[in-house]
């Protein structure tokens, strides 16, 4: 695993250090909302949450500009928001209103927003790796420049499209990033026993596609791995695989009792891998945040929040007419 | 009598065939101490466990086609597939290999395999894990298919299906799973290919299908104040279909609506209505053989537009109402 | 006029898309200087290169799934799967993905893609390689479905395909690809949904697809010696289907014969005929609605019970007379 | 790559030794006639000719017992052969007669045989993997002690199901041996150019899953490969990635001009890496085989081969009312 990264070598300014901390606190008070909306029976069917796994989805991003592109997975709010997908829409698209993202017809598993590269979360698990990866030939064909970078999750990994879309990946050179998040469980299978390796990352070996793990939990380290892959796949010499091990604090969905784990591994993760605590800890340290501009941030993210649910609240349901639109372009 | 859901009738048809006989066992992703997506499987691990309750990887292509390998070799699995939307990533072991196999092989190999396939709208679940798509597998020769509407029938069918010989495509219905029933503890079997009158009447015959089974019975129950009787027919297994109980009862009501959950165009109420339109009970029929489906839409996920995008009861009563000319 | 093959007629559609358009490109399995499984892309490689006419791994899955991605970001893919029953392995990404991208996410993609599906029995080569599965297509709201029968047709109707800005699954008939018609060399197009009356005629409408209809034309020629003068309409695309010209030959026949090589159980045949016993039409007939499909077996090697598994021109011909009650 | 193994190294008696040259010698004797068959139009459809490739099918059948099992391919008649099923059943199946190993109903990509262990050809690319799988799985739980290896090809490591059966059986332990038959081609598509690697048996390392690569047309080496195989898979370590090195002489079906490949490198593989010539050399060589006994065995294979065409020729075709038999049990 690399090493954690220092804000020393880090090229970047103080203020992106600090919007990076304030995505993360944006995408966790987000899934924080949700949770409270749904025990309120403000939000139905399901929706699985990405608290803890912050600093991948921010830190994936950062890295990427807005011509690129990622596919997203079934728990891809945090995805959406750090590739600048609008919380207010977001929001309104959770509680299925026609100023939703995707016009309530989507809901929290089929949030995309094209016009910031990103092409979508996915109710099917692995789905986004073939989808990225034409998205790749689409700007290796058309000579566009953007890559791409799929998310998805340790469970993924087994999956028959994971197999075939790294091969073609690495075969036709696209440029696309697959980033696996392994928080270490699929909804409830730990990948120790779904697989027979030691990291996933060993399987860029099959394809022979560059790969590394990292620690998913430490975003500076997630910035600098996605970098080195954002110029290898720029510079026309394929795709990279990154595993970057993180964790979920909460249940795969909204009903799950988390009997296949144990509280004391969920506790050690929250008190001592926090990827917020540790972000803010490390700017504080180096002088770049104070405890005050942290509350402040605080502040503003929680009204952003609460606009975003007001906004979604206020909106109107979709007109019934809508259910036979969108079918065919 | 005692009454439980139809997911608890499910888990002990399963069980007691499971301690009935060594070959049976499940697999699936997630079923063991998580007890499935819809905790079906609730305490089986722990009864049967984990070397007859398999978790898998996700991995949707080789779990299928290793039960239907393990069935051609003397086990007899039952497969959950999470969501019936995944089976697209198993289709080929199912279409191509489990189906087929005997056939090909000239007879040799049987393929005693259950696929457990959860379906259906009206959780919020949107696009990709709504669908009802059995329709499919009615299309393909050397498959079976069944569908239970309640609890008494999924229980007895699920025990019909684990014996079966051939593989089995049982379909499940999501918001079912909670709804309680009679069933009682010992152990029955419902034939595959009997469908269920589940209210006689004398004006309209209506075929429902799944979950249309109880919306159709709600619409009966209206439709009887409007002094409208109908006749409510569950066939519960699709393949093979008992034509038989449907056109007798299409005689004798001469009006017949065919009412499902998947979308309408190219949905099995298509097969059932043309069955009826090619048959002798043709010369009966006093109006045209109306069919309530799917819309032809992906099923959304705002609850409102979900609702609309499949019959509810009311539009069984309309349909009805029309078919009387009322 | 100038007279080519059904498989000339494709490529020749696909090749001055090619050269309109650099955003349209073919991929697919040994589609370079093998020319595909049915040498349908002969001498594309030379003409387009590689870029442009890719040879894929055998990862239907990936390249399915690429297809659709590239599609989303503004690609005009064409893709070839070797025979339409590997479909199986590429289900999630036509069906979960391609026809509902648009739909989840409130209209904000489009998905021109044309998925390229040579079908059919007749060539010996077994249950695997002989299917004739458009119905399950033709269930999935967001698909367009397009099935053309002749060299003519099947030109303009790859270019409409090509232009069209959604998924589109073109079946093409393996047994067509050597067949030829009359073919201009200039551009044009067939839009689709609309059917063709490739035979007028008053006694009985025949809807026939793909292969199917030139049966039904060596039938109705047949017929035509004993006194019965058919309609032979071919929808040509199954979505969006062309249900006003069905509709309309139906009242004036008042008899109707709905043709598929699919199996009968489940086919869109069914579609079909329940739309027409549930149209006003219904009124106008006087006898059943009859269906002729494929029996309900896999498709078996020996070329007698092949041939015995598909509807075939004396099998329309004596449904038709009966049809007459002669 | 393994070095040719000697016979010295070899636990084999000469009488089997002889029997696997006969059964090489069987297999493309009855791939010969079936290309002349199929140009007089007695055989119709298409097939896959497996000439030039003896020395896998066979020499990976040796370690195996009757109650072994075996998953085969769309090339499956050597597989077939060397794992037991009737040749004369087989030409009639392949004439598609009612006496056939099918009855006349699957023809040459469906040929199997349970009764000896074949699951079966199949016309789908990979789809024995997980069906074998399968097998393996039944093997282990009702404690058979049977092993099953499943054939394929080098274009079949491309398929998702490759990597997901490889996974499945890897982290359930299973008695099986993935057998792949690297004849560098997929129908035209070289494996050179179809994955970003040296040797498919890397790939064994992405699901912990030991491999090899071995020269395909040296028996010996294969007999060997195998028997280490079938001992790991037998002692419950699970199971082995063979890639054995090999050609196929004929075109991929009926139909193909081989513009994909070079007459130079054709003509190589058949002067110089000829399983049946090598092999004959070697026992010759060692005074296991004379010249004259090889001109017996050719001639009994002949004889066995005009039996089975006369069989399969006055055969009955199938009734027409089997057509919708055996489609249910
Ligand atoms: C093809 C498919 N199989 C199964 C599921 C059900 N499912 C949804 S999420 C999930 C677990 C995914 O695990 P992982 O990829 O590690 O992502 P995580 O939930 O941990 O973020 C499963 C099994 C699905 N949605 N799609
Ligand atoms: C799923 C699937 N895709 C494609 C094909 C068509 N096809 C048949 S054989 C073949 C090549 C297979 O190559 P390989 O696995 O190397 O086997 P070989 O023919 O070389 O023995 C292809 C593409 C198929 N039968 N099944
Ligand atoms: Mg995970
Ligand atoms: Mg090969």
């Amino acid at each position: 695993m690399s090493n954690a990264a220092t804000l020393k070598s880090s090229s970047i300014t103080p203020e992106k250090l600090k919007s990076m901390l304030y995505d993360m606190m944006v995408i966790r008070n987000f899934e924080e909302t949700l949770k409270k909306l749904y025990q309120q029976g403000k939000i139905h069917g399901t929706m699985h949450l990405c608290i803890g796994q912050e600093a991948t989805a921010v830190g994936a991003c950062v890295p990427l500009t807005k011509e690129d592109k990622i596919t997203s997975t079934h728990r891809g709010h945090g995805h959406s928001i750090a590739k600048g997908t609008d919380v207010m829409k977001m929001m309104a698209e959770l509680l299925g209103k026609e100023t939703g993202t995707c016009k309530g017809k989507g809901g929290s598993m089929h949030i995309a927003d094209l016009d910031v590269g990103n092409l979508g979360a996915n109710g099917i698990v692995c789905a986004g790796l073939p989808l990225g990866t034409g998205a790749a030939l689409t700007s290796k064909m058309k000579n566009l420049g953007y890559v791409v970078l799929c998310f998805f999750g340790d469970g993924a990994t087994n999956e028959g499209a994971f197999h075939e879309s790294l091969n073609l990946a690495s075969v036709w050179k696209l440029p696309v990033i697959f980033f696996c998040e392994n928080n270490l469980y699929g909804m409830s299978g730990s990948i120790k026993e779904m697989t027979n390796i030691e990291n996933i990352a060993e399987r860029g070996a099959a394809y022979g596609i560059p790969s590394e793990t990292i620690s998913g939990n430490d975003i500076l380290t997630v910035v600098e791995a996605v970098e080195r892959a954002v110029e290898r796949a720029r510079n026309g010499e394929g795709p990279t695989l990154i595993e970057a091990h993180t964790y979920r604090w909460e249940g795969h969905s909204r009903s799950d009792a988390r009997k296949y784990r144990t509280r004391e591994e969920e506790k050690d993760w929250k008190k001592h891998r926090d990827p917020i605590a540790l972000f803010k800890q490390k700017l504080i340290e180096e002088n770049i945040l104070t405890e005050e501009e942290y509350g402040e941030m605080e502040k503003k993210v929680q009204t952003l929040m609460d606009n975003a649910v007001e906004f979604a609240v206020n909106s109107k349901a979709p007109d019934l007419d809508t259910l036979m639109t969108d079918i065919y372009a | 009598m005692r009454e439980i859901t139809y997911s608890e009738a499910i888990r002990e048809a399963m069980s007691q065939e499971m301690r009935n006989n060594q070959d049976v066992f499940i697999m699936g992703e997630d079923i063991g101490v998580y007890g499935g997506a819809f905790g079906l499987t609730n305490g089986m691990i722990e009864e049967f466990g984990p070397e007859r309750v398999r978790i898998t990887p996700i991995s949707e292509a080789a779990i299928s086609g290793c039960a239907v390998g393990a069935a051609m070799t003397g086990m007899r699995p039952i497969l959950e597939i999470q969501f019936s939307d995944f089976i697209m990533i198993a289709m080929d072991n199912i279409v191509n290999q489990a189906a087929k196999n005997r056939y090909m092989f000239g007879g040799k190999a049987k393929v005693p395999v259950v696929v457990r396939l959860p379906g259906g709208s009206g959780a919020g679940f949107a696009a990709q894990h709504s669908q009802s798509l059995e329709a499919w597998m009615t299309h393909v020769p050397g498959l079976k298919v069944v569908q239970p509407s309640n609890a008494y029938d999924a229980k007895g069918l699920m025990k019909a299906a684990i014996k079966d010989d051939n593989p089995v495509l049982f379909y499940e219905h999501k918001m079912l799973y909670p709804v309680k029933g009679e069933v009682p503890e010992e152990e029955y079997e419902i034939p595959l290919g009997k469908a269920d009158i589940k209210k006689s009447g004398t004006d309209i015959s209506i075929v429902a299908t799944g979950i249309m089974v109880n919306r159709a019975m709600e619409a009966a129950a209206e439709l009887e104040n409007e002094g409208i009787n109908v006749e409510v027919i569950d066939p519960r297994t699709l393949v093979p279909l008992d034509t038989e109980t449907i056109l007798e009862s299409v005689k004798k009501t001469s009006r017949v609506l065919v009412v499902y959950e998947a979308v309408k165009r190219g949905g099995y109420g298509a097969e059932i209505a043309s069955m009826i339109a090619e048959s002798d009970a043709f010369d009966y029929l006093d109006a045209p053989i109306r069919r309530l489906g799917g819309v032809a839409a992906p099923i959304p996920y705002n609850p409102e537009l979900e609702k609309a995008a499949v019959p509810q009861v009311n539009d069984i009563i309309k349909e009805c109402r029309k078919l009387m000319n009322k």
